[in-house]
């Protein structure tokens, strides 16, 4: 008899969530699709000038990621409290905290992750100017991992909600606005040709920071929120 | 004391402020007056439930 | 036990607040209309006009009172759902989701005075400005912890889990609070000052304080109705609630 | 299967003055009662009369609101319990998406194996043998309640808490339950079993437990 | 015995619904929410220069309220589909499309007319300039109707499947960007104090065809996708 | 209710060579049955033998793949039948927020009324009487399924198909249920209900319709 090892634990749950996106890989590019239709809107919205678009492109890309992101947190936990799965994974021997950052980092890799590899040709069709495509990549490969550890904790915390949607985008949003000040100030430093290095340090402590704490309080909110 | 509802010409601005001070914290004031009077008639209406329902056990 | 806590379990019996609070009520809504009345009296009428900004400075004596109470509500709501989190004493969890509405209601008159304020000061009724978008922020927060209260259908539940979003949001107190230190802003800095002397008129500042007052004891004096209510609701299944319900039938 | 041999080591699981509220209001009172290795406790109960609420603080996923749960005489924590209680809920706890073994894999990865069985021989005694590698979906509500099934024979916990196991089943599904129950039972297992009554349970006499509602 | 006639079966569903909205009110609010938190997030991600806030305010509400509406979409049918009264609605003995027309009638009146008056307040907080003013609110009357009856019809479509949220964005935006694209260029016209009657009635022409084709669409498309 | 004396006049529902296909998968074969009036018949099938599917097809809501409906002697339409079928499935149609008196008017205002009954006799029927007012949300489950049935009771439908009407139903609810059967088919209606055989119809033999799966 052996009761497994909470490394194992955490292999045996990575593997089953990848496996569980493999066998969905169409859904997978929903963020990035609805993040590019956001974009699309636009220039019919606003009509095509390329001045006008490029000098909003950055904080447009900002919001439609941030969007795509906050719209996809709510598949979270979705699929495993509706199945009973999220259950087993609470009563499990191991720690909640880590199972959930592992769980946290699957869904980055494979909702963020493309969004962010997606964000050149993001830029390239809201007329980005140049010196800000780089920055906005880093900008966002900074600020999406520490939007999914925010989101996470408001989704633990609306998890057994019937139609939580709404509920979660006014929960998580006044949450979201300090990353997207810090992402937009370090494009628009880019942008004016400013130095950037404050902008991207303040994003990065929060992200050393989220990394500890948010799957703490996200396994405290899920267990308020199961009970 | 029309000199005093003008407010040097910023009446409009400061009676629309105190207007709205006034509207919400009455609002704010009144509602758990409201809710008490629901509240307590739930209470009562459950009571005469438990009653009438315990009387046809009898 | 704790002696917090202690202190809270005698203090905190549902029927003891109760009664408690309902003997209170009377004087904490008195002391709240009269300081009330004469604050506006020395605001309104008493206080020179500004020689700057003409009357239209008076709306500082709603404006800044509220602005305190939407971030002291706040602060109360966070420690209380601190204390409900950690010992769970029903109490607490009533009173921090009693404040919520309370301090939504005051971030709200701070957003309308304000921006009434501006448009004469500033030509506009809003704009982005640090102070301005926290305290706009601090309104979702508020709007976010009732809406989270209400959708679960659990009470103490969802009490938990709002008192814990209330804990979560809480580092916006400050940015509201020290934007106009950290960014330059349109919205003017301290002028009122605890420690040291304050920038202000004597004339202006006793009206000020005195509305700060009443608009304090108004806060306790909804919170205490509020939490009355909830208590009766959430103990309806109790002895004493069905008391209550009887004796007011009688006397009504 | 006798309660009566076994009643004078520490019981597996025991309940003192176990009470839950919701809202305030009772819903299972004062309980009591101890569950003792190789039992198998039938709960019955009208609907709504807790059985579920029950089960889930018995499994710590709920907070009792009086009294306590003692597990081997100690008290129940999350962490410490969840090597030794298995719980079968109304929800199954399966992905759709993947078969039979890739489930059972996931839950030996969470929740340990036990001592001389394999993933391949749980689902062959629950009959699904030619059914590893078959999504779920594809499976009818019975061969997905018999995977839940054998995810219990396959990790390592004593004490079995399962909610209407015989809903949604056949006649040859609810012998296969009563089949698995005297199994655990017989190697010093224990379960507690909850029905509305309906249902019969067929392998002798257990002991019933009944669940009033105190208010 | 009587069958009851489908005037009676229309006042019954609407009375319904309206209770229904009545007893959750504060999801009602949460379209407007949604909205004024995406407008607040673009003084956030491009800066707070009037200008160029006054500049893209009409494009942007546009976009916002149309996400809004998408979003709150998709409760239109999900909770009769979750306890079983959809099945109940289509076997009912009255035309379908009616009862359906009446529900698409419901959702609107709740969930976007509010969005319509609130958007003064919205103009104000993104410095629209005074002229577009009138005309979008004008321009909101008349799309949003016209937005729901189109969403309700992909909604049908989508009822079914778990996880629709995303794949019912996919749907549905195609179809709203010809109705964007005249709402803008009726709010650019009034920008540039041209006449903005040619989008208008493209607007309103549009409106009268949908609230004819759509319920009976949308009934049809409920029937496919409830077998 | 006695099934040979009512064989000679036109049967109330007839399926003639019914078949339903899922992807080219037959889930259940060439089916032949009549169901006459003051008929209560009990269909048995193991788990995933296709009973709810059988029964969405006789009240319209799936399409048969092959072989016709017959309603009166009349092909089935999904319009013409719906004044004379009601229909109880897993899911019971009732709004939670609501309470049972505001569910069963709303269900009236849709489906019409049956002569001789009111909303509040239909819910003393089913031994609901004081909780008209209470939303559905704060009843037990037993106590929805009720409200369900009062629905049933009041909507001027001859023919009934009920799904698993005894699932998650206490012994009272079941004999609730098998007194409603027989009323229903006393006064000329008929009923097909659904099990899988576990739970007991216990008011007399039922006339049985084993399903078989005949792929
Ligand atoms: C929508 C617009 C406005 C908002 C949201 C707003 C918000 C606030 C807040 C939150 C405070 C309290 C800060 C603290 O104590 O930490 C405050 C204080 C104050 N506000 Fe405003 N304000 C607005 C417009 C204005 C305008 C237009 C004026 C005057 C021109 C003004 C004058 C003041 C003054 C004098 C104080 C007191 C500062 C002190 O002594 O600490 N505000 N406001
Ligand atoms: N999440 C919840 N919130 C509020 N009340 C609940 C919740 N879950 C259950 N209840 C109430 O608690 C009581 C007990 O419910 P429980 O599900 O434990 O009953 P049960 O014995 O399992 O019934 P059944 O035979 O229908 O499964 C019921 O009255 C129910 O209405
Ligand atoms: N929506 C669907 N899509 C594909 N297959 C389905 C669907 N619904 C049911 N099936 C399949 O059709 C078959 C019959 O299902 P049905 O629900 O009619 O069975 P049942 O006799 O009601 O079983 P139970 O006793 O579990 O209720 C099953 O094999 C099931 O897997
Ligand atoms: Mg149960
Ligand atoms: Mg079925």
């Amino acid at each position: 008899m052996s009761f497994g090892s909470t490394q194992a634990a955490c292999r045996a749950l990575i593997v089953r969530d990848l496996t569980l996106v493999w066998r969905r890989r169409g859904d997978a590019l929903n963020p990035v699709l609805f993040a590019l239709m956001v974009l699309v809107l636009f220039p019919f919205a606003l009509g095509p000038e390329p001045q006008v678009l490029g000098r909003i492109a950055a904080g447009t890309i900002l919001v439609a990621v941030l969007l795509a992101g906050l719209l996809s947190m709510d598949a979270l936990f979705r699929s495993d409290l509706e199945d009973g799965s999220l259950e087993q994974l609470v009563m499990s021997p191991h720690p909640l905290s880590l199972l959930l950052a592992c769980k946290i980092a699957v869904h980055w890799l494979t909702t963020a992750l493309p969004l962010v590899l997606a964000s050149p040709l993001l830029g390239e069709l809201m007329n980005l100017p140049g010196p800000v495509r780089p920055v906005l990549i880093a900008v966002l490969a900074l600020s999406t991992p520490l939007l999914s550890l925010i989101g996470a904790v408001c989704v633990a915390l609306t998890v057994g909600m019937r139609r939580s949607g709404m509920l979660l985008a006014l929960l998580v949003l006044p949450l979201y606005v300090p990353v997207l000040i810090f992402a937009a100030g370090a494009c628009n430093a880019a942008a004016n040709g400013l130095p950037i290095a404050a902008p991207m340090l303040w994003l990065g402590a929060g992200l050393a920071l989220s990394v500890v704490v948010a799957p703490l309080a996200c396994a405290s909110a899920l267990k308020i929120s199961l009970s | 004391m029309s000199e005093f509802l003008a407010m040097g010409g910023y009446g409009g601005y400061v009676w629309s402020a105190y207007a709205i001070f006034f509207v919400v914290l009455a609002a704010d004031a009144l509602a758990p007056q409201l809710r008490r009077k629901r509240v307590l008639r739930d209470l009562r209406g459950r009571l005469k439930r438990q009653q009438s329902r315990g009387g046809e056990s009898q | 036990m704790n002696p917090l806590a202690l202190w809270f379990h005698k203090m905190g019996s549902p029927p003891t607040f109760y009664r408690l609070a309902g003997r209170f009520l009377p004087w904490l809504w008195g002391i709240a209309l009269i300081s009330g009345a004469v604050g506006l009296y020395g605001g309104l009428v008493l206080a020179p006009s500004d020689y700057q900004q003409g009357d239209a400075f008076r709306i500082i004596f709603i404006h800044v009172p509220t602005a305190w109470m939407s971030l002291f509500v706040y602060a109360f709501m966070a420690v209380n759902g601190f204390i409900a989190l950690v010992w769970r004493i029903k109490l607490s969890e009533t009173l921090a989701m009693a404040s919520a509405p309370i301090g939504a209601a005051f971030t709200a008159i701070c957003l309308a005075t304000g921006s009434i304020w501006g448009r004469p000061m500033w030509g506009t009724w809003w704009t982005w400005d640090a102070r301005l978008t926290s305290e706009l922020v601090l309104l979702f927060l508020y709007l976010g912890v009732i809406g989270l209260y209400h959708a679960i259908e659990d009470r103490r539940q969802a009490a938990r889990a709002a008192a814990f979003l209330a804990l979560v949001g809480v580092v916006n107190l400050p940015i509201v609070h020290f934007s106009v230190n950290w960014w330059n802003t349109l919205h003017q800095g301290s002028t009122v000052k605890l420690f040291g002397p304050s920038l202000i008129d004597p004339r202006m500042l006793w009206p000020l304080l005195t509305m700060a007052v009443a608009t304090k004891f108004s806060f306790a004096a909804s919170l205490l109705s509020r939490a009355r209510v909830d208590l009766l609701e959430l103990e309806a299944g109790k002895d004493w609630a069905r008391e209550v319900a009887l004796a007011e039938e009688r006397t009504p | 299967m006798s309660p009566a041999d076994t009643t004078d080591t520490a019981p597996l699981l025991e309940a003192r003055g176990l009470t839950f509220l919701r809202n305030d209001e009772p819903i299972f009172g004062p309980l009591n009662f101890a569950l003792h290795a190789g039992e198998v406790v039938l709960m019955e109960g009208d609907n709504g009369s807790g059985k579920t609420t029950l089960l889930k603080v018995l499994s710590g996923l709920l907070p009792p609101s009086e009294g306590e749960v003692l597990l081997n005489g100690a008290p129940l924590t999350l962490a410490r319990l969840s090597h030794q209680v298995a719980l079968l809920g109304h929800l199954l706890g399966l992905k759709l998406e993947l078969s039979p073994l890739q489930n059972l894999r996931f839950a030996m990865g969470i929740g340990g194996l036990r001592a001389g069985i394999s993933a391949h021989q749980a689902l062959a005694s629950v009959n699904l043998e030619g059914y590893e590698d078959v999504p779920v979906r594809q499976l009818s509500a019975g061969q997905r309640k018999r995977v839940a099934l054998a995810r219990l024979l396959l990790v390592p916990a004593a004490l079995w808490l399962l909610d209407e196991p015989y809903a949604n089943l056949d006649r040859d599904g609810i012998a296969l339950v009563n089949r698995l129950l005297e199994v655990h039972a017989h190697r010093g297992g224990a379960a507690l079993i909850t029905s509305h009554g309906a249902y019969a349970y067929t392998s002798g006499t257990p002991r019933r437990l009944p669940l009033k509602v105190t208010a």
